[in-house]
């Protein structure tokens, strides 16, 4: 039994909603109580969708439970036959509908329907969102793609299918876009893109592409794999988030489709992002060794962990992920900035770690959101979970070139800006512009919420000299030194001089002790 | 009303009032008109008792609601009302696994252990309660008994009580009924030779809540109690010789366990709009013997404030259709108003449930030719009001925006949950809520 | 004399330095002391470009006002020839310039220099930025478009000129990007893009076009009409701002260029902005009516006044500008609202006004932002004067059918989300989300600027119930209940009850007199 | 230094002490090495002293500063610093109009109701300095006389002066010299008898001036007085008695006021960097007859940090050359530090002002070999900044862009004046500025 506050991934049924959703003709039959109806908001509040999830839902009650529960699910995927017709079908059980054994898979198949009749297993009380989202179009893709039609010898010019983007994914809806118009430009014909607005009938045409690209490996890799080993396709496997990151995967794609490499590299200079440039300004020096910290899912902090270190000249400090499947992948990137990398779905866990690290940036997901406001730090959002501000109306994708526009935006507006600092650091006693004065550019009047010591909950930052448990303790003159650096830096003093006092046996912090821990740590 | 009433027992037909009280004089219930009832049985598309909590853990502002059961628990809770807005919310989710279900793990210890680690990590909770599921519920997982064995080992500092708002037994707002009901029987006792008193039970906005506070002050009716209070060791004592006014309509259980405990239930419309406000504060002074003339003198600003904030609204939504799909039980209150203060016209009124006592003078308010529907078919709902095309759908969040892509106007019908909407002051945001959407058609021109 | 603490518009000389900076090969010799140098980092700071403006001061100093301060200036003439090689000059004098009385234009002609030399005459004591810029422009145009080529004959399908974008415009860079993606793919050749990016020779084939589209009319109008008279030319004024005008655009273009209407009607649809959706998505409903002030140039604040009130579903309270070459039109268009346009340029007036209406939202400039910012309301910036950060990496349009989704979002950012705001509503006592918390979704830990009542500054926002001068005093029971009100309504709750109890003669406000005042505007 | 010396006098010649203090020490000057330097006369691309006013408006927190000038000034003002991120700043411009010029409103009278109106709507402010911009100099309006006049008239809430900060006369930090010496007449008169006192001249971060107090204290040097003050009224008495440390190089006509007021000015390389810092403090505590042991003593832990966080960037920036474009008159002290503590090889230094005396120490710890320009003509030296091609070129804003893409490292100038780098514990910060770029440059693969 595990207490959690906010969960990363939904249940694994959820997947398969995003699968099914994504798709324009397939229908769910979901073995499931009334209450697990509220998925459905998720599609047609937060992602604004305009028609309803393909999903019928058993919602059996209380009563029902005496009786015969497998009859109701028939006679749901019965109906849901009759009144939508899907071209194809999968069928499954949420959490409660799993411990009621009633296999739905068997039954429909008694049901002799003239589609397709897909059982997805997801066992929901060890796996999640993810995992059933790649399980689903698995099973999808590996019950339907081999009836396909081979590729015909005379097909021109070389093609892909895009493997991946699903209902309800962090900005997919942008990424293929921004993809698929670099694809196209290149010259290589997409010739699928699924599941997001694929058919069924367009799963039977996947064997037709000369390689497929796996945009989003916590969904697609399974299934890539599957169809490397079946339909001898080569896969993509290059996330293209980043400047460096979609240069790369536009050579691998090219060397796949056999375009020149010297064309290629014209094209990415025709197409060129303004993130290096931006990035050179002189405006964007103070970003130089800023102390970063990345959560979110494998796929998106590993590529977002590059960007930070090697694009916007950032220093990764900490990073993690709540992608289990992907924890080797995580770690070995982590290895690289000489970290470890933390992989746990706690989100308290991540809180703790935060909270030790004290970077000056958080890249994350709500979640991270939300730690970053209680500990007062800068943080901007990169990885599913979503929430409706992730699908803005604008295009606002987080691949390719336009991508590494967005990413540049995102990752410095959070943060207070270069002349600023200066002037904080040169006038903190001006009463007009005093330390609980966030970033300016940021909302009305934004305030740091040193007020909100008030909340008893436990975890409180404690940003300023309260002494942490175990910690050296502070004599007043220190502490009011602290207070005289800016709030954007001072979380860092505090650990910093803190861990050089441990270090050197000081007990009580003076003002000689900030000092020495200052040249000790600078940098 | 100036004739002295016998007090009468209600809904179980028995009486626990163990002594009467001369100076209440309490009408006796009202009958529901016969009417036909369309009962649907397909698909239901309605939350499940746990959504309660969004409301019920910041207005228990000491109280920590854990639920036992899924992730999928915990995903709805996240995700199905903004409440991420909290940095950390009174709530949680103690998520069962596979080793739990497959008996690996011994699942009170583990219940236990994630209570102990909880109560840690938040000392400054008063109040625990334990939530039922529907994996729990399936299962049987004994809830009640681990409230009781907990109770004990975090015993003065915290009390622990359990209920359940699963989905395959409760509906949204009976998550706080089934908290309610858990709540009454640890309510202190009211002695019974305690003066009347009147409580006000339902969850309210806490401005809301002042309001009739003040209100029921000037009348001269005191002291009043509102149930759930704001912190745990305030919850209002019950007994024999306590009166209560429901606020909310879907509270069964909970006037059902108040009876038990001694009290009387006054049977009123809801205070919703001028007229459903009046005469809801008109049971409580006609139970405790206020004369008109006070009534009028204390009620009338507001009522004409309210009557003209209404009133505003009402050019722009008289003679409009309007269709309810199943979703809080206040569906039915809210179609009278809508019909009687502002000149609408219900088509269908679904609820996900009918308790015709409680709701027997709201019913008999509406026209026979309101179609009154329990429970759901969700695809057949559908059929229904397409056909219909009524000028205001009012539905949950899962179908709104697919409508208003057909060219139907929604109301959101969570907002009706979340807003202040009753007493005098809220009539005319009431009508607005319901104006607003027609207001946003006429003003968009894109 | 006018006491300033920002000003809208720079002097009328940067307004030169926009027009030479946006092209590629003109220069622009200025008579000006060193200080006036600082206009340099306008353009590489501000804008990031990446060269210096082409412009030479002559940076005369005190001890040379006794000297030759026109000889100064022929030899920075000659000199900024010999060194930078343009196609064309344009010379004048900067304020101080101005006072000197050199007649840089006439020491110009007598220099002899091959390439035509344009003297721009721009009276820095009554005039500003906006019109120095059009007034360069058009005499660019009047001196160097005559001399160029006619249309000849046989040139095939139609084709326009876009005039009036220039360096440092608030999105010109990404406004152009997007009107002329959408004028090409109807079909339509773009001739000269003018004065961003267009090169002294582009100006001599401005006559080819068959008609203009006059962009930003505050630079553009003047030159626009001016090519009307002499070439024959019609020209576009509808401002593409908002789904509405950029529909009006097209057919406007449309009919000029001779394309049938049905066929731009396809187009429009096909092309279609997310606006409008997202404006119906039921979470949009709180938008509903919600009172917002704007102030700006004149063309941004007539068109996103419209998209404010019939695409976004606000209501209009308060609008004006700094523009006041185009008074008229800004009044005009206030009209249509019922509404008495505020024309200034004093930054104190505007903030009075926004001060009294209490506005829900305002869309104003960088000095909106800040007025909004001490009175604790919600801002969105859609008009220069620009910030480093009107210059993002991604794609920022304001115009056409992208710029509509940009400015839904932007429009709704500052905004505290629907369904916050009930539960805000409801729960206002909890000591987790009090009053001093703004949107959750701002910056980390956002709070409102209450403490900011430490500032002396007469102006201070009273959103809580302390008297205004003159003002009814509030009870403190009246004064508890109005705190009860959340933030964001509360400024408007307590403006409208003081107003009603003023009406009534009512000289202490209850807390019946709140309700009496909250049921007299109950809308 | 242990022997007793004679105090001497400093640049004009002419001493004005009237008391020599016995136990006051101070060193003779010393005067300039013989180097050839570069004059320029062409353009300057260099900001006027109105820009000073940045950093002079917070530093003074009741001190508002009212420009008179045109348009031009009053967007200098907003855009050349990111000051737009205070609220309310406290300067503001009176700009000149048509009908001022052009004589139709008395440009006297309109100044006199600005003021009027500005302290009406800031009555905090205690002083008021009236600021000369290009073209108010032009017309040669007089601002003394006006200051005279209005001083008059607010008296005695407000103090009212007025200094030049305009482009035809000042450049950049000129404009706190400018009004730092406007503000030395009217600083109180130290009596002739009292006890000998220190004061720091120029503007420091509050942070580095509270390091500078405790240090002075350790010492046993004191009373130390900073100007300017933080607030009008604490501004520091000035006397024969006064000895005076310049914190900042670009303070001529500062220390020439403060002469004439009595106070000696002690000559001494500027405290950026270690040694810097320590011959700087050096100059006051042997001044101050301080032994070299407690000297020692108080400032080695200090220096060791400071020698400790220097050298750590001394691997990236050894052997580096650097070229400073002229800016605030920081670059000779600037290009010491960086070539005596960090190995650094200055190729050319420019200063828009050279004054011999004052920059003597620090002239004469510069190699020969490094090239001093005063004044500038920027397309030459940008035509000699691409032939060196430096390591590192320091220069403002409107050059360092444009560099940059050409491939040349920069470090942008106006950083070094907002950046608290004076004294030991900003030693390391100092440097790191210079190797932060090149930092960047290493970690960026784009």
């Amino acid at each position: 039994m595990q207490l959690t506050v906010w969960t990363y991934e939904g249940p694994p049924h959820v997947g398969a909603m995003r699968i099914a959703t994504g798709m324009t003709d397939l229908h769910y039959v979901l073995h499931a109580p009334q209450g697990d109806t509220y998925a459905d908001l998720l599609f047609t509040m937060i992602e604004r969708r305009k028609k309803r999830p393909p999903v019928t839902y058993t919602t059996f009650q209380a009563r029902d439970l005496g009786g015969d529960t497998s009859e109701l699910f028939m006679e749901s995927a019965r109906g849901a036959y009759a009144h939508h017709k899907p071209a194809a079908m999968i069928v499954g059980a949420s959490c409660t509908g799993e411990l009621i054994q009633d296999d739905p898979g068997g039954l429909a198949k008694t049901l002799g329907l003239p589609v397709p009749v897909i059982p997805v297993e997801l066992p929901s009380y060890s796996k999640k969102e993810n995992w059933g989202a790649s399980e689903t179009l698995y099973q999808l893709v590996r019950s339907i793609a081999p009836s396909g039609p081979d590729k015909s010898a005379d097909s021109d010019g070389p093609s892909c299918n895009i493997i991946g983007p699903t209902a309800l994914g962090f900005r997919h809806r942008d990424d293929v876009r921004e993809i698929v118009g670099l694809i196209e430009t290149m010259g290589i014909h997409v010739n699928v893109v699924a599941p997001l607005d694929a058919s069924v009938h367009d799963l039977l045409l996947l064997k037709q592409a000369d390689f497929n690209i796996c945009l989003y490996p916590e969904i697609g890799d399974v299934t890539c794999q599957w169809m490397k080993r079946t339909f001898k396709q080569p896969y993509v496997k290059t996330v293209p988030i980043g400047v460096q990151a979609t240069r790369e995967f536009l050579h691998e794609i090219a060397a796949l489709a056999g375009i020149d490499e010297s064309q290629c590299e014209a094209f990415c200079l025709d197409n060129e992002s303004r993130l290096p440039w931006y990035s050179r300004s002189i405006d964007s020096t103070y970003l130089t060794a800023k102390r970063v910290y990345l959560f979110g899912d494998a796929s998106h902090v590993i590529a977002m962990a590059r960007v930070a270190q090697t694009e916007m000249g950032f220093e990764v400090v900490g990073m993690g992920t709540y992608s289990r499947e992907f924890a080797r992948d995580m770690r070995e990137a982590a290895a690289q900035y000489g970290l470890e990398a933390l992989i746990t779905d706690d989100y308290l866990e991540v809180e703790e770690q935060v909270q030790a690290l004290q970077p000056e940036l958080v890249l994350g997901t709500q979640m991270e959101r939300h730690i970053a406001k209680r500990l007062g730090l800068p943080c901007a959002v990169i990885s599913a979970p979503v929430h409706v501000q992730d699908y803005p109306a604008r295009y606002s994708p987080q691949m390719g070139f336009e991508g590494a526009n967005v990413l540049f935006d995102t990752l410095v507006h959070p943060l207070t800006m270069g002349l600023e600092e200066h002037l904080l650091q040169m006038f903190r006693d001006d009463f007009e512009f005093n330390d609980e004065a966030g970033p300016s550019h940021l909302g009305h009047s934004a305030k740091r919420a040193t007020t909100s010591a008030q909340t008893p909950a436990p975890a409180e930052a404690k940003a300023d000299a309260a002494p942490t448990d175990g910690a050296p303790s502070w004599a007043q003159d220190a502490e009011k030194e602290l207070r005289k650096i800016p709030f954007f830096v001072r979380g860092k003093a505090k650990r910093n001089t803190e861990k050089f006092a441990a270090a050197n046996g000081v007990m009580t912090i003076t003002t000689e002790t900030l000092y020495e821990a200052k040249s000790h740590f600078s940098r | 009303m100036s004739a002295p009433v016998q007090k009468t027992t209600l809904f179980d037909g028995k009486t626990t009032l163990s002594k009467s009280v001369d100076s209440i004089n309490v009408a006796p219930n009202v009958g529901c008109v016969e009417r036909p009832i369309l009962h649907e049985r397909g698909q239901h598309e309605v939350f499940c008792g746990l959504t309660g909590i969004m409301w019920l853990h910041r207005k228990i502002q000491d109280a920590f609601f854990l639920i036992v059961g899924s992730r999928t628990c915990a995903h709805l809770m996240q995700s199905a009302a903004g409440v991420m807005i909290f940095a950390e919310p009174r709530f949680g989710t103690a998520i069962m696994e596979e080793r739990d279900l497959a008996g690996i793990a011994d699942m009170n210890d583990e219940l236990d252990g994630v209570v102990a680690r909880l109560l840690e990590r938040r000392p400054e909770i008063r109040l625990l309660f334990l939530v039922g599921s529907c994996p729990s519920e399936v299962i049987k997982l004994d809830l009640d008994r681990a409230a009781q064995r907990l109770a004990v080992r975090h015993n003065p500092d915290v009390r622990i009580l359990s209920y359940s708002g699963s989905g395959i037994e409760t509906t949204f707002t009976q998550g706080e009924d089934a908290c309610l009901a858990a709540l009454v029987p640890s309510l202190p006792a009211e002695p019974d030779n305690a003066p009347a008193t009147l409580m006000v039970a339902g969850a309210l906005a806490d401005v809301v809540e002042d309001q009739f506070a003040r209100i029921f002050e000037q009348l001269g009716i005191g002291p009043v109690r509102f149930l759930p209070a704001r912190l745990a060791e305030d919850m209002p004592p019950v007994g024999p010789n306590t009166f209560c006014l429901l606020a909310q309509p879907f509270l069964t259980d909970t006037a059902r366990a108040l009876q038990e405990r001694g009290a009387t239930i006054l049977q009123a419309p809801f205070p919703l709009g001028a007229q459903g406000t009046t005469a809801w504060l008109k049971t409580a002074a006609d139970a405790f013997g206020i004369d008109d003339e006070t009534f009028e003198t204390v009620t009338a600003p507001a009522r004409e404030r309210a009557l003209r904030a209404v009133s505003r609204h009402r050019e722009n939504l008289e003679g409009k259709s309007v269709f309810f799909f199943p979703d809080s039980q206040l569906e039915i209150p809210l179609a009278r108003f809508l019909a009687t203060e502002l000149g609408m016209v219900p088509g269908e009124v679904g609820t996900p449930y009918l308790n015709r006592t409680i709701m027997a003078p709201e019913l008999n308010a509406l026209d026979d030719r309101v179609r009154i529907s329990e429970g759901q078919d969700v695809d057949m709902q559908l059929v229904r009001c397409r056909e219909e095309r009524p000028d205001i759908t009012v539905c949950g969040l899962g179908l709104a925006n697919p409508l208003e892509v057909e060219g139907m106007t929604t109301k959101w019908s969570i907002e009706l949950v979340f807003t202040p909407i009753q007493g005098y002051e809220q009539a005319g945001d009431l009508a607005e809520l319901f104006a607003r959407p027609l207001n946003r058609k006429t003003r968009l021109r894109v």
